[in-house]
């Protein structure tokens, strides 16, 4: 039972503004963990100071048991740990297609190779009509399938996925979803996921964790924090009344 | 000028054809390269005058190119070149725009079209750049004003200078300071040497302090600075103000050597004199109108046209009656560079450019310049004649004041600088 | 009161603030503390105090000439984000404008302020509407070919028309005073107080008034801006009219101590550059502190590296500074 | 752009995934490029018989703006880093190159090596320091600017670099390539430069093609998404510093071979460091071809205009004897070039092709 992904403590503060105060998370082989709170709650940030973008001010990060704090992105990338932009990030000036095959030859993929399993992912991930428009120009949804598709093509172990299915429509959300789900089941993929989508959440996730101001706020399972009184107060009635 | 602007068009249109199929035609119209010619009836001589006509040093390079002009109207009009049947002289000037590759292309594009001799440049750089032009065309390369030492030190056959070199004027301003001291009378025991810290300033300042310490005369305190970003110079005339010195010394440029004369004014140091060595500034008639009080009393030991001489004062005349602004020595010294060309083509008596600069190598000629003899070149290409005069400026007028043989009026020594 | 255009809206927040004051105390601590060993060194090197004295009072006179001249570069970049390489030319221009004010109207130099500032202002309006509005949105190359091509134009255009001879602008009584016991030129005085003078007037400005309110917007966030009505476009040409009465101001007051010829402006241009960025480009205080800290940089290494160019000491401060502060000495980290 | 929400059907027509992968636009263009290549090169090979001497040191001058120009596109254009110093790697290369002849005894071919050595070293130096310490726009444009200017002053203060005299390549006899030395006006100075370039652009191809040169244009696109899809931002764009500092080396040294002097304004002056921008920004950045357009266009065109006001058509002989008017005119079309076709002649050609 051991966590595949453990951060413990973990605070960050911008020119004194504390963005986290001690989070903790942790998900284990083949899981799938939500992180849900308000805009601002700081789960964009903990993702940043989870995958390398910028160092924690304090607390360990651990995959598959070693500390990895710290440890810069591409690094991390290489362990196995992958992550998607809640803002897109297209390499603009290069098509679906070539976004992709970056992402494959970096995990180490040659030439052929990496164009055809650029292709099968693009196909994958619904973007097989797109593959040589230029990602730059693509529709916004488009764009979240291509950050997607090429953290797949790095072929992760852990993927945290920053808000993947926003700005989707309802009918697009449901393919995703059954990739994502499908990947757990078939690969044993591990997954953190910041979503506001409750639905995603409750289909999705094994165990929840609640933010708020830079903390967590509550812990465990979907029903279980969706139901807590806190979260209610504190996320869920705001956000009802955004919806 | 045509062909190179079809060649543009073709060029930038065609892309990477890279101007292959448009300019067949320019290669035969480009047969103007020929300078071996040795018909004895030619109707033209063409001469190259390449000057900075832009960028900072326009000021110079412009009256030069008409000082150069003015040349070979006076040859011309005294007949061209008899012993090539009367030819006329065209004196086709290029602009260096102060750039060395600017001035090498365009030296290039001179001998192609003919000019069996080269003048200028002013600029040291563009000089030794031009200067390796001419030795591997085998066109004889008259400097007139480019003081570098340097240039001359490659080996060149076909490279000629009118001008004192940097350290022939350090070596010979301290000559003339020394003696023009021993002359009044005066008690000069230390000077202080403020020098621009390129090769220029650094060459007069060590050959003058090779002078001056055979003589007994200290150098102290000795102060460089950069002549592009130099600003204030307050802080540098402190210093001399601080030491024992008798006397200043300044070799440098125009911006920098005015900056010096308004430092002295408010620092007012105790100084006999404030003495220029192949200074930029302190024989311009620019100079008395922009520095404080004139520039009353400030010396310059540098070449400059002989205002004792009657032809030169002519020339000075009919320049300024022409351009509307009294005449730089520099472009006196293309005068004579032309001159000395025209002689040259005369003995020859061909324009052939190798027979020319063999004649250039034994010129005779009397320059304009203050001078201690005709020009005389030495196996360097060097003129040994070449000569600075004392100059002060008294009263608004730069007047020539030592040596006795070129003097105008008497020296005022001392001349302290500040009432 | 900090007029840096970078951060000018999010001005409130004093838990945010406070820990930047205490930061700009130490960057203010170690520069001085730097300072003073350099200075000590120089003294050394110097072997008399009066030279070492005036070296600090040119260096800080130099210094504010620098910030001067630097103002409406720092200005432009901080709303534009330009780096106005056609400054020097303006100076340039300027510096002409007041030599043919004084000569065809006889007046006293700085009244030529009156002619020289609102004509710069009009051409500067011109130049951003015609040349720059266009491709503000292309990438920064393009902003640079675009004031390179203009500097070379202006400074052409004003050798084809007043010619290469220098030119000069006499300032009466421009007499030398002494300060704790250097010599000062007044006029050099005179530009110092202007500079001052500026960085008060273009805070105010920016700070007091509608349209700083609207350039320090523009400057934050074009796209909100937009969005809240505000003419983007006229507000860019607005404020490089500014920038330009800058150089103007700048040009006036340098003028009479400085030989006129149409590269007097470029030859500020290097220490300019390097005034801004460690000032931090768009922070009009930052100017005047990296203009003094050009000026004494420039003096003191005079002194304790005769043999080298004061400006090669310049430029090696200027490189250190840029990687330990990367947005300048007062600029903040991102 | 398109911006409609469905895909272009050419994209689609074949519908198969192996389909589309075998008609992939990049691969193709690459290969063509080896083409353009190849016929570039044997095409201008006979720009001597067809030019005159005064015109050929135009033709020269095309090709060290081309070198230039590709090597500054190389950091600017694919790796994003928009130098203004490149002054730096041309003038660290001329005068490694002028220093190991004149005072080494080197070959210039030697000295070639030396300065693409000390260049990449410098570059790679310089550019870890800015990286490391995330200097951005326009504050890496000025580091970049400042070590140039540092490196000009430093020579002008340093005696056994001979200050600001610079070095003069001592003139020689007849003809060596061993010591890349021929009789002025010798076509084997453009046929080495345009071997040279050739190489350049060589290097240019298979950098862009290369796995490091594919991730470096990935950086310049998105550094922070590239950092998370495992790529080393840092060390791919040190690489591209590296590969462009190498190219505008061999540009200072074809420089000072051609010129036979260098000084240090012209190795270190800014005026250098604008060439290698104006040609390839003129040209297209972040294309192939875009430095040899931009070349083509610009290192020929201060001559034309000087010629042209030389002797103005009938009609424009008041042009003519204005000094300053020449720069003026280059300035203003240079400045309508830039604002007009901000993508540079070739890159708008381009574009204009995959919009159509």
């Amino acid at each position: 039972m051991t966590a595949v992904l453990e951060a413990t403590g973990i605070s960050k503060s911008f020119r004194g503004l504390q963005a986290l105060r001690g989070v903790d998370i942790s998900v284990e082989e083949g899981q799938i963990l939500g992180v849900i709170g308000a805009n601002g709650a700081g789960k964009t940030t903990l993702f940043n100071c989870i995958t390398g973008n910028f160092p924690p001010t304090s607390g360990t990060v651990r995959l598959d048991g070693a500390d990895v704090t710290g440890q810069p992105a591409h690094k991390l990338a290489h362990r196995g740990m992958v992550r998607t932009f809640q803002l897109m990030r297209p390499f603009h000036t290069m098509t679906v297609l070539e976004n992709v095959e970056i992402a494959a030859m970096s995990r180490g993929a040659r030439g052929g190779t990496a164009r055809r399993e650029a292709g099968e992912t693009v196909e994958r991930t619904g973007l097989g009509e797109w593959a040589d428009q230029l990602s730059g120009s693509l529709p916004a949804a488009m764009q979240k399938r291509l950050e997607l598709a090429r953290a797949l093509a790095m072929r992760p172990r852990v993927l945290l996925l920053d808000e993947v299915l926003a700005g989707l429509v309802p009918a697009e959300r449901a393919p995703v979803l059954d990739l994502l789900e499908n990947l757990r089941d078939t690969e044993g993929m591990t997954m953190v996921f910041i979503e506001h989508i409750m639905a995603a959440v409750r289909r999705l996730s094994d165990h929840v964790v609640m933010m708020d101001s830079g903390a967590v706020l509550a812990t465990g399972s979907a029903d279980e924090v969706l139901t807590d009184p806190q979260v209610v107060e504190a996320y869920l009635g705001k956000e009802a009344s955004d919806a | 000028m045509k062909r190179s602007l079809r060649n543009w068009s073709v060029v930038g249109l065609a892309g990477a054809t890279l101007a292959l199929s448009g300019c067949a035609g320019s290669a035969v119209s480009a047969a103007g390269g020929d300078a071996e010619a040795t018909t004895e009836d030619v109707a033209e001589i063409h001469i190259g005058a390449l000057h900075p006509l832009t960028g900072s040093n326009a000021a110079d390079g412009q009256q030069m190119a008409a000082a150069a002009q003015m040349a070979v109207d006076a040859v011309n009009e005294a007949g061209g070149i008899e012993s090539l049947g009367g030819a006329e002289l065209v004196l086709d000037s290029a602009d260096t725009q102060g750039e060395a590759e600017t001035g090498q292309s365009e030296a290039t594009r001179l001998i192609e079209e003919g000019a069996v001799a080269l003048l200028g440049t002013f600029q040291s750089g563009t000089s030794a750049n031009v200067a390796s032009v001419a030795e591997r065309n085998q066109v004889p390369f008259v400097m007139d004003v480019s003081a570098l030492d340097e240039i001359l030190e490659q080996g060149y056959t076909y490279s000629f200078r009118l001008q004192p070199s940097a350290s022939q004027m350090g070596t010979q301003g301290a000559e003339s300071l020394l003696s023009l001291v021993e002359d009044s009378g005066a008690e000069v025991d230390q000077v202080a040497y403020l020098y621009e810290q390129g090769n220029y300033g650094a060459a007069a300042y060590e050959t003058f302090l090779a002078e001056a310490e055979e003589a007994g005369l200290t150098v102290d305190p000795v102060i460089q600075y950069d002549p592009a970003a130099v600003n204030d110079m307050t802080t540098q005339i402190t210093q001399v103000a601080a030491s024992d010195a008798d006397a200043l010394v300044v070799t440098g440029y125009y911006r920098d050597s005015l900056l010096v004369a308004q430092a002295v004014d408010i620092v007012e140091p105790d100084l006999q004199a404030v003495y220029g060595v192949a200074n930029g500034a302190y024989d311009q008639p620019d100079f008395v109108n922009d520095a404080p009080n004139g520039g009353d009393g400030y010396f310059d030991a540098n070449y400059h046209w002989d205002v004792t001489n009657a032809d030169s004062q002519a020339l000075a005349e009919a320049f300024e009656a022409e351009h509307g602004e009294p005449i730089r020595s520099s472009a006196v010294l293309s005068y004579d560079a032309v001159m000395v060309i025209a002689e040259a083509l005369e003995r020859a008596g061909s324009t052939d450019t190798t027979a020319v600069r063999d004649a250039v190598t034994e010129t005779g000629y009397a320059p304009l310049m203050v001078a201690d003899g005709p020009v005389t070149f030495d196996e360097t290409g060097q003129n040994t004649n070449a000569a600075v005069v004392v100059m002060q400026i008294q009263d608004g007028d730069i007047v020539q004041v030592f040596p006795q043989e070129f003097a105008e009026t008497d020296y005022v020594f001392p001349a302290p600088p500040t009432e | 009161m900090a007029t840096s255009l970078q951060n000018a809206p999010e001005t409130t927040g004093s838990a945010a603030r406070r820990p930047t004051l205490s930061e700009r105390q130490k960057v203010a601590i170690v520069t001085v503390s730097v300072l003073a060993v350099v200075t000590a060194v120089a003294a050394l090197r110097a072997g008399s105090s009066t030279v070492l004295v005036q070296a600090l009072v040119t260096g800080v006179l130099t210094g504010g000439i620098y910030s001067l001249v630097a103002m409406g570069l720092t200005l432009i970049y901080g709303v534009l984000h330009i780096i106005n390489f056609a400054n020097g030319a303006l100076v340039a221009l300027a510096m002409y404008l007041t030599f043919v004010t004084v000569d065809t109207m006889g007046v006293h130099p700085y009244t030529a302020l009156l002619v020289v500032v609102p004509a710069m202002g009009v051409l500067g309006a011109l130049l951003q509407t015609s040349l720059l509005n266009p491709v503000m949105r292309a990438p920064i190359q393009i902003q640079l070919l675009v004031t390179i091509g203009l500097a070379l134009a202006i400074e052409n255009v004003l050798l084809l028309v007043f010619g290469p001879t220098p030119r000069s602008v006499q300032l009466p009584g421009n007499v030398g005073v002494s300060i704790l016991g250097a010599t000062v030129e007044l006029s050099r005085i005179y530009a110092f107080v202007g500079a001052l003078v500026l960085v008060a007037i273009l805070s105010l400005v920016l700070q007091r008034t509608a349209i700083g309110t609207s350039i320090r917007a523009v400057a934050a966030n074009p796209e909100g801006a937009r969005l809240v009505g505000i003419n983007t476009k006229s507000i860019y040409s607005v404020t490089f009219a500014l920038g330009a009465m800058a150089a103007g101001a700048a040009g006036v007051l340098v003028a009479p101590f400085t030989t006129i010829e149409p590269t007097s402006g470029a030859i500020f241009n290097l220490t300019a550059f390097v005034v801004v960025v460690l000032g931090g480009m768009g922070n009009i205080p930052g100017a005047l502190v990296g203009g003094l800290v050009v000026g004494l940089t420039e003096q003191l290494a005079g002194l304790i590296l005769p043999d080298e160019s004061p400006l090669l000491a310049v430029f090696v401060v200027f490189l250190i500074v840029l990687f330990i502060r990367p947005k300048g000495v007062f600029g903040r980290a991102s | 752009m398109t911006t409609t929400a469905t895909p272009r059907t050419s994209t689609s027509a074949g519908g198969g995934l192996t389909g589309r992968l075998t008609t992939d636009t990049g691969s193709q263009r690459s290969r063509g490029d080896y083409v353009v290549l190849a016929v570039f090169v044997a095409v201008a090979a006979a720009v001597p018989f067809v030019l005159s001497a005064s015109d050929m040191a135009i033709a020269n001058r095309v090709l060290i703006f081309a070198i230039m120009g590709v090597g500054w596109n190389i950091m600017a254009g694919f790796g994003g880093m928009f130098s203004f110093g490149h002054a730096a790697y041309f003038g660290i290369g001329a005068y490694a190159t002028a220093y190991g002849v004149v005072v080494l005894g080197l070959s210039p071919w030697l000295g070639m090596l030396l300065g693409i050595a000390i260049s990449v070293a410098a570059g790679v130096g310089i550019s870890y320091l800015a990286l490391r310490y995330k200097l951005t726009g326009a504050y890496y444009t000025m580091s970049t600017f400042a070590f140039a200017e540092a490196l000009r002053l430093f020579v002008i203060g340093n005696d056994a670099l001979n200050r600001t005299v610079g070095f003069t390549i001592p003139v020689q006899q007849g003809s060596s390539l061993v010591d890349f030395q021929f009789p002025a006006g010798s076509p084997w100075y453009y046929w080495i430069g345009l071997g040279l370039l050739g190489m350049c652009l060589l290097a240019s191809i298979l950098f862009v093609r290369s796995r490091p040169g594919r991730f470096t244009i990935a950086a310049r696109d998105d550094d922070v998404a590239a950092a998370a899809l495992g790529i080393d931002v840092l060390r791919h764009k040190l690489f591209a510093v590296a590969v462009s500092a190498a190219i505008t080396a061999v540009a200072g040294t074809y420089y000072v071979q051609y010129y036979m002097f260098v000084d240090p304004e012209i190795a270190f002056g800014a005026a250098a460091s604008n060439d290698a921008i104006i040609t390839a920004v003129v040209g297209g950045t972040g294309t192939i071809w875009g430095p040899i357009v931009g070349a083509i266009i610009m290192a020929p065109l201060s001559d034309v205009v000087t010629g042209f006001l030389r002797t103005p058509p009938p009609g424009f002989e008041w042009l003519a004897g204005h000094g300053g008017l020449d720069i003026i005119l280059y300035a203003v079309i240079l400045v309508a070039v830039v604002i007009l076709l901000p993508k540079g002649v070739y890159g708008t050609l381009v574009s204009r092709r995959r919009k159509s």
